[in-house]
């Protein structure tokens, strides 16, 4: 082994180090400690002059192991990596000692700040004396992308990709993609038809060349990394036969059974084989199995579908023999984007949803409004009439801790929306019950200004319950909206005719199984939890895997289709520079110490190490690509065949053993 | 002879736990000078050995700390290492050390205000305990 | 000491370089760059550092067969434990097994202010008794517990085996609240602070416990109390036995008798026990006399015994693991259903052995490995 | 015009106070809207808080000491502010720093209770009288249960029901309890309410010692509001009791089939729940499935029940001060009762019990329908 000859930095960091530790005594103190020759203090070694302070040494006084004491290696250990590689020592020949996160920031006793910088700097002078040059090595992205979710953002990061020539997959749940969005009637604050804009797009989605969509279908499971995730893809059975079915709905029509339709929010019916609304892509038929009398007589009953459909898309076979099928993809990286539930109101029971019939949720609201709804586009009470006065509570399920503690952003807009909708289709009176207006967007304020022109009734207040209890005659056969208006500091109730919660958004209930097949961590509210909030907002923690649109946060159109081009553009960035960084600091057996026993391959979760013969003898080897580096599998090696590159027995024990020295 | 101060060995998982310290540090939350912190990568890593290295070496209390079981980095590294912790801790009571001389913490990367309340609640308590029974060399550094 | 004392004390200098060490010896015979003889010969011509930094210095089983064979007497396992010595005061201790747990235990215990919570295992199911003049040693045995954990072993119920043995003998035994290890493994891999400050303790406990007699369960607690204490000037002023001794000794004695059990058992002798300390016999005639116990010899047995493949979890490697494999084969060969030991270290190595957690089976011989005390505890009955 | 400038220091007072919780206000108003008061009269809770935040409070303003503190604010609140705090807080400015003028029938309870630890002011000695000739033993050192029936029960004659009751159900179950009688002091939640803290503390003080001294471990309470001080603020002088509300007990006792009820009521009966135990202990179901396992008894709930249930208006020293006849809370709920149809209306709580009783009078056919607490009802089908 080549004599070690270390280099100890001490960073000033101005006075936030320097104020409380004696940055010269410590420098002094690490020149004294055994392998050190040289130890340097200095105002800001991250400066470039700080770094250069590290190649000169490396190249004059032939430094082979680099210290720097400064702020967290979180925070600068890439920054002094490449100092020590542009001055030509491989970077993993430094350390980094934390003595300003970790010490000048938490303690103010100069004296005892200085002494615990001594100790930190002692340990890592003593843990780099042992560290090695490890190679970085590289591994081929796969140009393929995942995008789980056909909502917009799914929508909109597919076609950026497959626009810049590579090869999506798009997976949906549902029979068709579109999402929350296809549900809606108009958007904010253009008033522009939700379907006129998005239809144009979901159609380049199911014929564009790049785009391979599985609708109605579901990621079962991944594997894999960064550049190359092996994922397994159930296409749930539709019980046609797709390569017949042309989407021309006789099948629906026919069919004699009806339930209520999940795209219409229950305010309308579909058939047991449906087709989910006119613009569907895929535009095929699907038969709800469990529904369906055909099914569950085992073909004794019904039938109506397979005698009318004249494509012979369904049959009798497609019908009773169809099953799930699972498809197997090879994919570079992934793109999450599987949106938002809408928060349930019927457990805030003084609101009375599901007690008073005309008490609505937004998206019903937005069926109603919709020409192709289940309405046709009038906006009726239950009874079939129009009202005469409607009554938009802001904040349901939002900004409340004893339900959702966050803002979802979108409420105020859209309760301004229903509002314009209501004066134009209805032109009833509209009391919109809010806590704030928030309205940030581009051209936000001044569609709020517009409503105020157009007439709508603004109350501040947090409406306190909705109750059909009369306490005079003009309120008879009204719902009583009850609150306070906190501006004129007076109790009002205020009769109306019908209801609309503006709900909050919530995280899908399934997030959890989401999160855990692309290990993705969840923040307290539910969503999906970004790499970094402002400075990387679509990655996440799992290397190759990026998030966009509601599943990482209530967010408004604008947004999502922002966040998904952004997405897109972290996937392509990937594949266009064909290759990722493998992380060396892994796994690495000593073969002539491994029993191939196997208990690592048993204790690792991510399937790196597996035991195989090797000349004869059966050894432990480690699949480097998907080796995270975790350390698990050395922990339970019995005889020290396994180690962790970077994270050695050897070197962790020289820092423990040189913290402890001191008592 | 002034007042003991325990010396502490922290074994934090550089996802949570050592952010955790960073962020106490950010937001100038203080707390005693007694622990040393060694930054692994996943509390998985964790040997039992590096423990009882510790406790040889003289530290009056060690603690291993990592990611909450939701957001571990590498999905489940906090079981793996409560299943190593539960034999060590096992071998430190029969060698007859205080329970409170060894900890298992889950401190996520927001609880800088939490990490700093471990570290004045272990050093009161060792305190009240005393020396480790294993700090025999009581001589400067070398 | 310095390797010249060595090279005189283990009477080195005899040895003409006639190879037999290295042809008989276990390790060498699938460890390609190991040779006691190269070793011999580094230190014959001085070259201590290529001696004290040759990792596989570390690798020596120290299990006699060399020394038996050596046509010049050469004391190699000692020469080896010598220049061990010598290495550890140059910062080698080869590579640790169980990432070094047990020789970290072993330091740890060795300080002196410590009070071990090491009997709450026991229940009182056994009977002991501190007015006893019989003293059993516990040994290690409840630390393997929870290290051993995975290769689901239980040291302990080899000392459970031995305190039902011993009471339904009508004795109840005392144990040392305090014991410590026995040093053996920190001896023998050159770390003779450590065996000091153990030795020290234990006989100051043992003399202070005034009793007449040791009984063992661990063939290496035994050796180094019988010969290495005194070597090392630590009275004890009272006899030692192997448990396996004791018993055999009733059965002379007293006709103890034991109920029937139907098993065929081969039977591995432990280097300490066997070529340590010549105690072959003992063993066997307690196994012959369990009426239905069939002892079927393995290949190599008595003297030719073939060691299990690791001393004080150090140095454990590929070649140990070869070394059980061929162990277990010769084992599973005789057609026995059990293959009995009575040392907790060996059963510790063919049980991790036999431990097969990857999806590729490895060609591995699996066979049921048991205690003598186990065995003859399951025959005296409750 | 009166311009207003915010004023710091009065805002810390009331911070000082406790008031703490009103920083979180963001002024949505829903405390208002879920208030009771606004059933009856203004009251402008939102406004009272936000007063506060900017030190604006008028402290001459009776609105201060309108709160029942029937938590139904706190319920809504989606910032959690702990209003019923805020009130303390504000209630213990004026009584503390005399910056205003405490209502006199509040001061005269206070003052009472300061003097003889009973709101009435009835003589200490008294304190046990309710229990003449039913041979109840005081409770010593060893006695399972304490009964603790608070200052109603002992003095007030229209809860003393309550307390006879509750005696001869436990005898029935041959429970064995005792009563601390003269040594027994007002408990003292709702003076702490209605802000005087020393009082209260005083009061903490010698109950803890009493319970302390004579060894107590599990305390019946027949008061819910005895009962929420008890776990929730006593803890925090270092009285830590187990605490048993009389409806959780009953249900114990029927469910162990210790007390059976063989007697049929065939009455309809609706139950409305103390504030103290509902929304202040969520204990909303155990009086219910009382009532529904008394044979014959039809059990009607009203519109407003459980969470949403409106409070009789005598929490927070309400009880205690004169509230103008149309403002009554009680009067508009046991009209309810009576347009329902019930012929009893059930109660748990020795203040909600003065309060209907009250209000039977001041309603026309009050008499038309039996005020009754839950005990009282058991023991009749017993």
């Amino acid at each position: 082994m080549e004599d070690v000859k270390i280099g100890v930095y001490i960073c000033h960091c101005g006075l936030n180090i320097a104020g409380t530790v004696d940055c010269s005594a410590v420098a002094k103190y690490a020149g004294s400690l055994p392998s050190v020759v040289v130890s340097r203090d200095y105002r800001y070694m991250c400066s470039d002059p700080g770094q250069d302070l590290i190649k000169n040494d490396i190249t004059r006084l032939g430094i082979n192991r680099v210290v720097v004491a400064s702020c967290s290696p979180r925070m600068h250990e890439l920054t002094f990596r490449n100092a020590c590689q542009e001055g030509g020592l491989n970077p993993y020949l430094y350390e980094q000692a934390n003595i300003r996160e970790q010490c000048s920031w938490v303690h103010d006793d100069k004296k005892v700040a200085t002494e615990k910088a001594k100790d930190i700097v002692r340990a890592a002078v003593k843990r780099v004396y042992f560290h090695e040059a490890l190679e970085v090595k590289e591994a081929p992205v796969n140009p393929n992308v995942l995008v789980v979710g056909g909502g917009i953002a799914g929508i909109q990061a597919a076609l950026d990709i497959a626009n810049g020539g590579k090869k999506v997959y798009l997976v949906e749940r549902e029979a068709s993609i579109g999402g929350h969005m296809i549900q809606f009637d108009r958007t904010f604050p253009t008033l522009d038809c939700s379907e006129c804009i998005l239809t144009p797009k979901m159609a380049d989605v199911g014929h564009h060349p790049f785009i391979e969509l599985l609708a109605y279908s579901e990621v079962e499971e991944v594997s894999g990394s960064i550049g190359q995730f092996k994922v397994k893809v159930n296409k749930k059975a539709r019980h046609i036969d797709e390569s017949k079915c042309v989407g021309c709905g006789v099948c629906e029509q026919k069919c004699p059974w009806k339930v209520p339709s999940e795209f219409e929010m229950g305010l309308g019916k579909r058939g047991v084989i449906y087709i989910p609304f006119a613009q569907a892509i895929p535009n095929l038929a699907t038969v709800d199995a469990e529904h369906c009398v055909y099914i569950q007589s085992d073909g004794k009953k019904c039938g109506a579908c397979i005698k009318f459909c004249e494509a012979e898309a369904v049959t009798p076979e497609t019908l009773l023999n169809q099953s799930d099928q699972i498809v197997e993809l090879e994919v570079g990286s992934i793109i999450v984007t599987t949106g938002y539930d809408q928060f349930d109101p019927s457990v805030i029971s003084q609101y009375g949803y599901g007690k008073y019939d005309n008490v609505l949720t937004g998206l019903q609201f937005e069926r109603m409004t919709c020409a192709a709804g289940p309405t046709g586009g009038k906006i009726v009470l239950n009874s079939g009439k129009e009202p005469e006065s409607v009554a938009i509570v802001h904040c349901v399920g939002s900004r409340d801790q004893n339900y959702h503690e966050y803002c979802s952003r979108v409420c105020c807009m859209y309760g301004l929306k229903y509002a314009h909708l209501i004066k134009e289709l209805a032109n009833a009176e509209v009391y919109e019950f809010y806590i704030d207006m928030r309205c940030f967007g581009e051209g936000y304020e001044e569609f709020y200004k517009r409503l105020s022109e157009e007439g709508v009734n603004f109350i501040r207040g947090k409406v306190a319950k909705v109750t059909d209890r009369a306490i005079s005659d003009e309120e008879k056969g009204k719902l009583m909206v009850v609150t306070e208006d906190t501006l004129l500091g007076k109790m009002i109730r205020v009769p109306v005719d019908m209801v609309i919660l503006c709900a909050a958004l919530e995280a899908r209930s399934d997030a959890d199984k989401v999160a855990s097949l692309f290990t993705l961590n969840r923040r307290a509210d539910g969503f999906f939890l970004e790499r970094h909030v402002k400075l990387d907002p679509v990655a996440t923690p799992t290397d190759g895997v990026f998030i966009a649109g509601c599943c990482e946060g209530p967010k408004d159109i604008p947004d999502t289709v922002a966040q998904a081009s952004a997405a897109a553009a972290k996937a392509l960035s990937l594949i266009s520079k064909g290759t990722i960084t493998l992380e060396s600091a892994i796994a690495n057996v000593d073969e002539t110490k491994c029993l191939g026993c196997g208990r690592c391959e048993e204790i690792c979760t991510f399937h790196a190490p597996k035991v195989v013969s090797k000349n004869g003898v059966m050894v432990s080897s480690i699949n480097e690509t998907l080796c995270k580096g975790c350390g698990a599998c050395a922990v339970v090696c019995p005889t020290g065949a396994m180690s962790i590159r970077h994270f050695t027995q050897e070197e962790i024990a020289a820092q423990v053993g040189a913290l402890t020295e001191l008592s | 002879m002034d007042e003991f101060e325990p010396q502490i060995i922290a074994f934090t998982c550089n996802w949570c736990t050592y952010a955790a310290a960073d962020l106490a540090g950010t937001s100038r939350i203080h707390y005693p000078a007694n622990v040393r912190i060694v930054r692994v990568m996943c509390s998985s890593m964790v040997s039992p050995m590096y423990v009882l290295k510790a406790f040889e070496g003289g530290a009056d209390g060690v603690i291993v700390a990592g990611c909450n079981y939701a957001d571990c980095h590498y999905i489940d590294g906090p079981v793996k290492c409560d299943a190593m912790f539960s034999r060590l801790k096992r071998i430190v009571h029969m060698l007859g050390l205080e329970d409170e001389r060894l900890r298992r913490e889950l401190i996520s990367t927001s609880e800088g205000v939490i990490f700093a309340q471990v570290i004045r609640e272990m050093v009161e308590q060792l305190k009240k305990l005393g020396p480790s029974p294993f700090k025999t060399k009581m001589e400067a550094p070398v | 000491m310095n390797l010249d004392d060595i090279i005189q004390e283990t009477k080195t200098y005899y040895c003409f370089e006639c190879g037999k060490c290295t042809s008989i010896c276990p390790v060498a015979r699938y460890d390609p760059s190991f040779s006691p003889r190269a070793l011999i010969e580094d230190a014959l011509l001085g070259f201590e550092d290529e001696l004290v930094f040759n990792q596989k210095l570390f690798s020596c089983l120290t299990c006699y067969t060399c020394q038996q064979r050596c046509p010049c007497d050469v004391d190699f396992p000692m020469f080896i434990r010598k220049a061990r010595v010598i290495a550890q005061d140059n910062g080698q201790h080869g590579t640790y097994a169980h990432a070094g747990q047990l020789q970290s235990l072993a330091r740890l215990m060795a300080s002196p202010h410590i009070k071990q919570r090491r009997l709450e295992w026991l229940s009182d199911k056994y009977r002991i008794s501190d007015e006893s003049d019989i003293l059993f040693w516990v040994g290690c045995a409840p630390y393997f517990e929870p290290i051993f954990e995975d290769i689901e072993f239980r040291a302990l119920d080899i000392t459970e085996a031995s305190l039902r043995v011993l009471n339904s003998l009508g004795i109840e035994p005392k144990l040392l609240s305090d014991e410590k290890c026995c040093g053996h493994d920190a001896l023998w891999t050159g770390d003779v602070e450590t065996f000091r400050k153990l030795a020290e303790h234990n006989a100051t406990q043992i003399r202070e416990a005034g009793v007449k007699k040791i009984v063992f369960s661990c063939p290496e607690g035994y050796r180094t109390l019988k010969q290495d204490y005194p070597n090392y000037g630590f009275r004890l002023d009272c006899e030692l036995q192997h448990i396996s001794e004791f018993v055999a000794e009733r059965i002379e004695k007293d006709g103890l008798k034991f109920k029937e059990t139907r098993r065929k058992v081969t039977y591995q002798d432990p280097c300490r026990l066997g070529r340590h300390l010549g105690i072959y016999d003992a063993p066997r005639k307690v196994l012959g006399s369990i009426p239905g116990i069939e002892l079927v010899e393995m290949e190599h047995s008595r003297e030719d015994a073939i060691c299990c493949g690791t001393s004080a979890f150090t140095n454990c490697d590929t070649y140990s693991n070869m070394i059980r494999a061929e162990r277990l084969a010769e084992a599973k060969a005789t057609g026995a259903e059990t293959l009995i030991t009575c040392c907790p270290k060996c059963q510790t190595h063919f049980r991790c052995a036999m431990v097969d957690k990857g999806e590729a089976k490895r060609p591995i011989p699996q066979i049921e490995v048991m205690d003598l005390a186990s065995l003859v505890a399951s025959a005296v009955g409750d | 015009m009166e311009i207003l400038s915010p004023y710091k220091e009065a805002t810390d007072v009331i911070l000082e106070a406790g008031g703490e919780p009103l920083r979180l206000c963001y002024q949505c108003g829903i405390c208002t809207g879920s208030c009771p008061w606004n059933l009856v009269r203004s009251f402008i809770v939102r406004r009272i808080i936000h007063e506060a935040q900017l030190g604006a409070t008028d402290f001459e303003s009776e609105e201060l000491w309108l709160c029942a503190t029937c938590r139904a604010c706190v319920q809504s609140c989606p910032r959690g502010v702990e209003i019923i705090d805020v009130m303390r807080a504000l209630r213990k400015v004026v009584t503390e720093l005399g910056v205003a003028k405490v209502p006199d029938a509040l001061r005269l309870s206070v003052k009472n209770i300061s003097g003889t630890r009973n709101p009435m002011g009835e003589e200490q000695e008294k304190r046990a009288d309710w229990a003449k000739g039913l041979n109840v033993k005081p409770f010593t050192e060893g006695t399972e249960l304490l009964y603790f029936p608070g200052c109603y029960p002992s003095y007030e004659a229209r809860d003393k029901g309550i307390a006879l009751a509750t005696v001869s159900i436990l005898k029935k179950a041959g429970m064995d309890f005792g009563i601390l009688g003269v040594k027994e002091s007002c408990c003292g939640e709702l003076v702490r309410k209605s802000g005087n803290e020393a009082v209260f503390q005083s009061l903490v003080e010698s109950n803890i010692r009493v319970f302390t001294e004579t060894h107590v471990k599990r305390i019946l309470v027949s008061s819910p509001h005895c009962y929420n001080t008890f776990k929730n603020e006593y803890p925090d002088f270092g009285g830590n009791f187990e605490v048993i509300h009389s409806t959780q007990l009953l249900l114990e006792l029927i469910k162990e089939q210790k007390i059976e009820l063989t007697k049929e009521l065939n009455r309809r009966v609706v139950y409305s729940d103390p504030c103290y135990l509902g929304r202040h202990n969520g204990i909303y179901d155990e009086p219910r499935e009382v009532l529904k396992s008394i044979p014959g008894l039809e059990l009607i709930e009203m519109p407003d029940s459980r969470e949403e249930a409106v409070c009789c208006g005598g929490g927070g020293g309400r009880i205690w001060m004169e509230t103008k006849k149309g403002e009554r809370f009680s009067d508009l709920r046991l009209k309810q009762a009576i347009e329902l149809g019930a012929e009893v209306l059930a109660v748990a709580c020795p203040v909600c019990m003065c309060m209907y009783k009250d209000s039977q009078l001041s309603v026309d056919k009050g008499e038309a329908i039996e005020v009754k607490d839950i005990t009282e009802l058991v023991q009749e089908a017993m």
